[in-house]
């Protein structure tokens, strides 16, 4: 009972984490790509992490599957988001970051 | 019994049904349309018509939705009042529904006749539902397929003016809906329920002063935007004035009206007459309202565009009905519902004369109406006949409703009201006296108008005279209804 | 000055809600008057009386049907006011269309919504059928088929949606909603009770039951079409474009 | 600890309404505006009233915010001042 628990808590806390550093990585990076870059990914790893630790701590159970089933929709749609919103700023245009270029408000 | 029972839900499905068949009648051939309307909303006041028979002055006909009984199921409740208010809805807008036959096309391409039907009809079938229903969020949820039809229906015509008119609308008419849900939510956090007559039982005994206060002027706001009240009328000019001709009849007579009308069942029937709550609110809501008939009266003379001088007068009337209803006895109350019902016709009436001119000849300015009886004298004299009725001359509908209105404030007390409604008056003829001079007694320009008669077609001209001679037959038959409406009246106020 | 009174008005609003909040019965307290009228019916009998387990379905669709089928048709009202002022999509060479997907050629995202926009609308399919027993019901059902069918139209263009729903098939779906109300309503009048009347009375007792269910799903599934029919006809009638492609 | 969430919820649902006002990009407000659709879902749901807070995740952040954007793309982007 405790062992699951403690599992359970350290990996809320890992997924956490890594919401931090992705809106952390969002808020201080210059341009669009490289802001996409922390924000699906540190989303996708932080959201799975959360979610694997939750089912870790709901046990065998109905909402076990369900928790999968929202990780294999967060795996592909956040991927795929990611995708098109980065391809479409290139599609546009949309100048990439290079050192010394002004950080883009 | 049998059918009979049924006919409340009836009024109100028939016309929705209909509207929601409209895209599939209008699919193929346009034309059909407008006869399938006229079919929907004869059986709508056939059945009405039927009731009078069975709803009695002092009595009420309730119909239980779902067949649950009142507080956990939604109830229709017609008593005489509201019955007399149904069969005015009908019978205009079924008025209305002949005119726009031929009309509309001027107006509109035709690819969009079958959506503006639909929506004709969602407005007519909202109005009965929300003037039938005993339930006050059921009310609310009428109030917001009236709302919505009637933003849609301002601007049908696309253009700019239109749109921009329909978005004030919008703009006043959001928040108060929202409003009136708020105060909805209000009233049932302390009473915990939400059908009418329940509710003025429970707040009878309900310790929450401070919530019902709140609640009564947050209805009054929401509801006064949709009433037009004074200073919440901003958007009714220009809304009325650029709307399709009938569907500013519509508007004009019958859902400001309404409004009006919901005003009065939440200060009656919801709270009642000897509710403390109410002291404070029925004064202001006279002094508001006088104001307003007034301020409506002297902008009128001050028009030039025809229609905007109807839209100005309609506010002031919506004064007179709410003045008659802050007084508070049965003689004002009566002369209110009455004013509803023949300010309805004669500004419907104002409204398709309006209609027929620019049907005609698409002058909608004052000064490009002079002279306009050599060539519509059968639609110059519609008009100055209900011109009689909105000045109030004897035997006339208007001067009935006036005489019982006056006599009310008199009979409370209120001596200044009276005073105000005879100023009232006197605007109101100035206004229309200036429209009856240019039309009649001043020699028209030789290209715009013929000296030839040439009139509208009879479809247009059948339902601006029915109009306009039953404000005139109704005033001299007053005689067999207006007891009965006192009686309604009476049984409302003493309950 | 204008601005001056907007602001005075909503102040004072807001000091008169803040007066009235501080006035209410408190919220989840035992003795508040919502919780002595109707409620306790509601939660009491609501399983017995209408049939479903799921007590806001029971109250939405049976205690108070009259109102959600107004609530329907503000919806109706709501697809009828945009068609009458903009319009139709119409096909054809000189009806353009705002195009928002430059990504629509991206393979990745075609095969993602290919396998996830069955998946969303399996859920809906659910989510309707399943309403009087877990949270969800028509109208939630309804929004996420809408919303599966304007991911399929953002991706694969208006003209590829339209084809696969035409108008021809829109028109009766998007009353489908108030037509099952309608529908329902008159089988209650013909089986002896009064407009939308589940349990039929002239029917015998042992049939209710699975009458009274047929119909309750009968009003989800018109309820969920409709709902989802009205938002993918707004969203076709707000593509369409006479002219050339505005982008910003 | 319930109302500390609670809280939190209110303090954000504020701060976007107001911020989904004061924006003067509109495709930024109406980003913003479907985030107030999601905190009131969740607000819902803590109310415990789970069939709104599905409604109000489907429509508010779904729907709406798509045809919002559809409108915008056909009109202007920026607020006129």
């Amino acid at each position: 009972m405790m062992a699951r628990d403690i599992i359970a808590g350290i990996l809320c806390a890992v997924g956490t984490f890594f919401f931090i550093l992705g809106t952390t990585g969002l808020l201080r990076l210059p341009d669009v790509f490289s802001r996409l870059h922390p924000s699906t990914k540190c989303d996708t790893l932080g959201g799975c992490s959360v979610l694997i630790g939750l089912m870790v701590h709901s046990g065998f159970s109905f909402d076990t599957l369900k928790l999968l089933l929202i990780v294999a929709f967060l795996l592909v749609s956040s991927a795929t988001c990611g995708h098109a919103i980065g391809r479409s700023a290139f599609v546009k245009g949309i100048p990439i970051w290079k050192k010394g270029l002004e950080r883009e408000e | 019994m049998g059918a009979y029972s049924h006919f409340p839900i009836f009024i109100i499905a028939i016309p929705m049904v209909m509207a929601v068949l409209m895209p599939a009648i209008g699919y193929k051939n346009e034309k059909y349309c407008p006869k399938a309307v006229v079919v929907a909303l004869l059986s709508s006041t056939t059945l009405t018509g039927l009731l009078f028979f069975r709803v009695k002055p002092e009595g009420y006909l309730s119909y239980h939705m779902s067949s649950w009984e009142p507080p956990f199921g939604i109830e229709i409740r017609i008593d005489f009042l509201s019955l007399f208010i149904l069969a005015t809805i009908c019978a205009i807008s079924l008025l209305v529904a002949i005119f726009s036959q031929k009309y509309i096309l001027k107006e509109l391409e035709a690819n969009k006749i079958p959506s503006f039907y639909c929506l004709f009809l969602l407005l007519t079938a909202s109005m009965l539902g929300f003037v039938a229903t005993g339930d006050i969020f059921n009310m609310f949820v009428f109030m917001e397929i009236l709302a919505l039809s009637s933003y849609a229906l301002v601007a049908i015509a696309g253009n700019r003016e239109a749109v921009r008119a329909a978005f004030k609308y919008l703009l006043m008419g959001a928040p108060s809906s929202i409003m009136v849900l708020l105060a909805i939510t209000l009233l049932y956090s302390v009473t915990g329920t939400l059908n009418m007559a329940d509710l003025s039982a429970k707040i009878a005994d309900s310790g929450y002063r401070e919530v019902l206060f709140a609640s009564i002027v947050i209805f009054l706001i929401g509801f006064g935007v949709k009433a037009a009240l004074f200073p919440l009328h901003m958007w009714l000019p220009d809304a009325h004035s650029i709307a399709p001709s009938p569907i500013s009849a519509m508007l004009s007579g019958l859902v400001v009206e309404v409004g009006a009308y919901a005003i009065l069942r939440i200060l009656f029937s919801v709270f009642t007459t000897s509710s403390p709550t109410l002291s404070g609110t029925s004064e202001v809501l006279g002094i508001i309202s006088a104001a307003g008939v007034l301020f409506g009266g002297i902008l009128a003379i001050t028009q030039k565009d025809f229609k905007m001088m109807i839209a100005y007068s309609t506010i002031s009337h919506i004064g007179y009905i709410l003045l008659g209803i802050s007084v508070m006895n049965d003689k004002a109350l009566t002369g209110s519902v009455f004013h509803i019902f023949d300010h309805g016709m004669a500004k419907a009436c104002f409204f398709l004369c309006a209609g027929a001119f620019i049907y005609k000849k698409g002058y909608r300015r004052i000064e490009d109406l002079k002279g306009a009886a050599r060539q519509m004298p059968w639609t110059s004299f519609a008009f100055s006949l209900a011109a009689l009725s909105v000045i109030g001359i004897p035997p006339t509908a208007g001067f009935i409703s006036k005489w019982y209105l006056i006599w009310g404030c008199i009979a409370g007390g209120y001596y200044l009201y009276a005073v105000i409604f005879l100023v009232g008056s006197v605007l109101a003829a100035v206004y229309c006296l200036r429209i009856i001079y240019y039309i009649f007694f001043l020699a028209p320009d030789e290209e715009k108008w013929s000296r030839k008669v040439d009139e509208a077609p009879l479809r247009i001209l059948i339902p601006v005279w029915t109009l306009s001679l039953s404000t005139f037959v109704f005033g001299v038959i007053s005689f067999l209804i207006i007891p009965s409406l006192q009686q309604a009246a009476t049984f409302l106020i003493i309950r | 000055m204008k601005k001056f009174f907007s602001l005075l008005f909503i102040a004072a609003l807001a000091i008169l809600l803040l007066y009235v909040v501080s006035n209410m019965p408190g919220m989840g307290e035992e003795d508040v008057p919502t919780r002595q009228n109707v409620i306790p019916r509601y939660l009491e009998n609501a399983e017995e009386e209408t049939g479903t387990e799921n007590v806001i379905t029971g109250v939405i669709l049976n205690y108070r049907g009259y109102d959600t089928m107004g609530e329907v048709t503000v919806i109706f009202t709501g697809l009828a006011a945009v068609i009458a002022i903009i319009g139709r999509e119409r096909r054809g060479k000189n009806y353009a269309y705002t195009d928002l997907s430059e990504i629509a050629s991206s393979v990745i995202v075609r095969i993602a919504i290919i396998f996830l926009a069955p998946l969303i609308l399996l859920f809906s399919f659910y989510t309707i059928l399943h309403g009087d027993v877990s949270p969800g019901g028509g109208f939630q059902g309804g929004a996420i088929i809408g919303a599966s069918l304007i991911i399929f139209t953002t991706i694969f263009g208006l003209w590829e949606s339209t084809s696969r729903i035409p108008q021809k098939l829109r028109f009766p779906l998007e009353g489908a909603a108030l037509l099952s109300f309608f529908s329902v309503g008159a089988i209650g009048i013909i089986g002896g009770g009064n407009f939308l009347t589940y349990t039929l009375p002239r029917l015998t007792t042992s049939l209710q039951p699975a009458v009274r269910t047929w119909l309750t799903l009968l009003v989800e599934i018109g309820i969920g079409v409709g709902g989802a029919m009205v938002f993918i006809s707004i969203l076709f009638a707000l593509l369409r474009e006479e002219g050339g492609v505005v982008g910003y | 600890m319930d109302w500390v969430i609670n809280l939190v919820l209110i303090a954000l649902l504020i701060a976007t309404a107001v911020s989904a006002i004061l924006a003067r990009d509109l495709l930024a407000a109406v980003i913003i505006f479907s985030c107030y659709s999601m905190i009131m879902a969740l607000m819902w749901q803590r109310l415990q009233a789970p069939d709104l807070a599905f409604t109000e995740a489907a429509v508010g952040a779904g729907v709406t915010t798509v045809f919002f954007v559809i409108t915008i793309f056909k009109t202007r982007r920026k607020e006129e001042r």
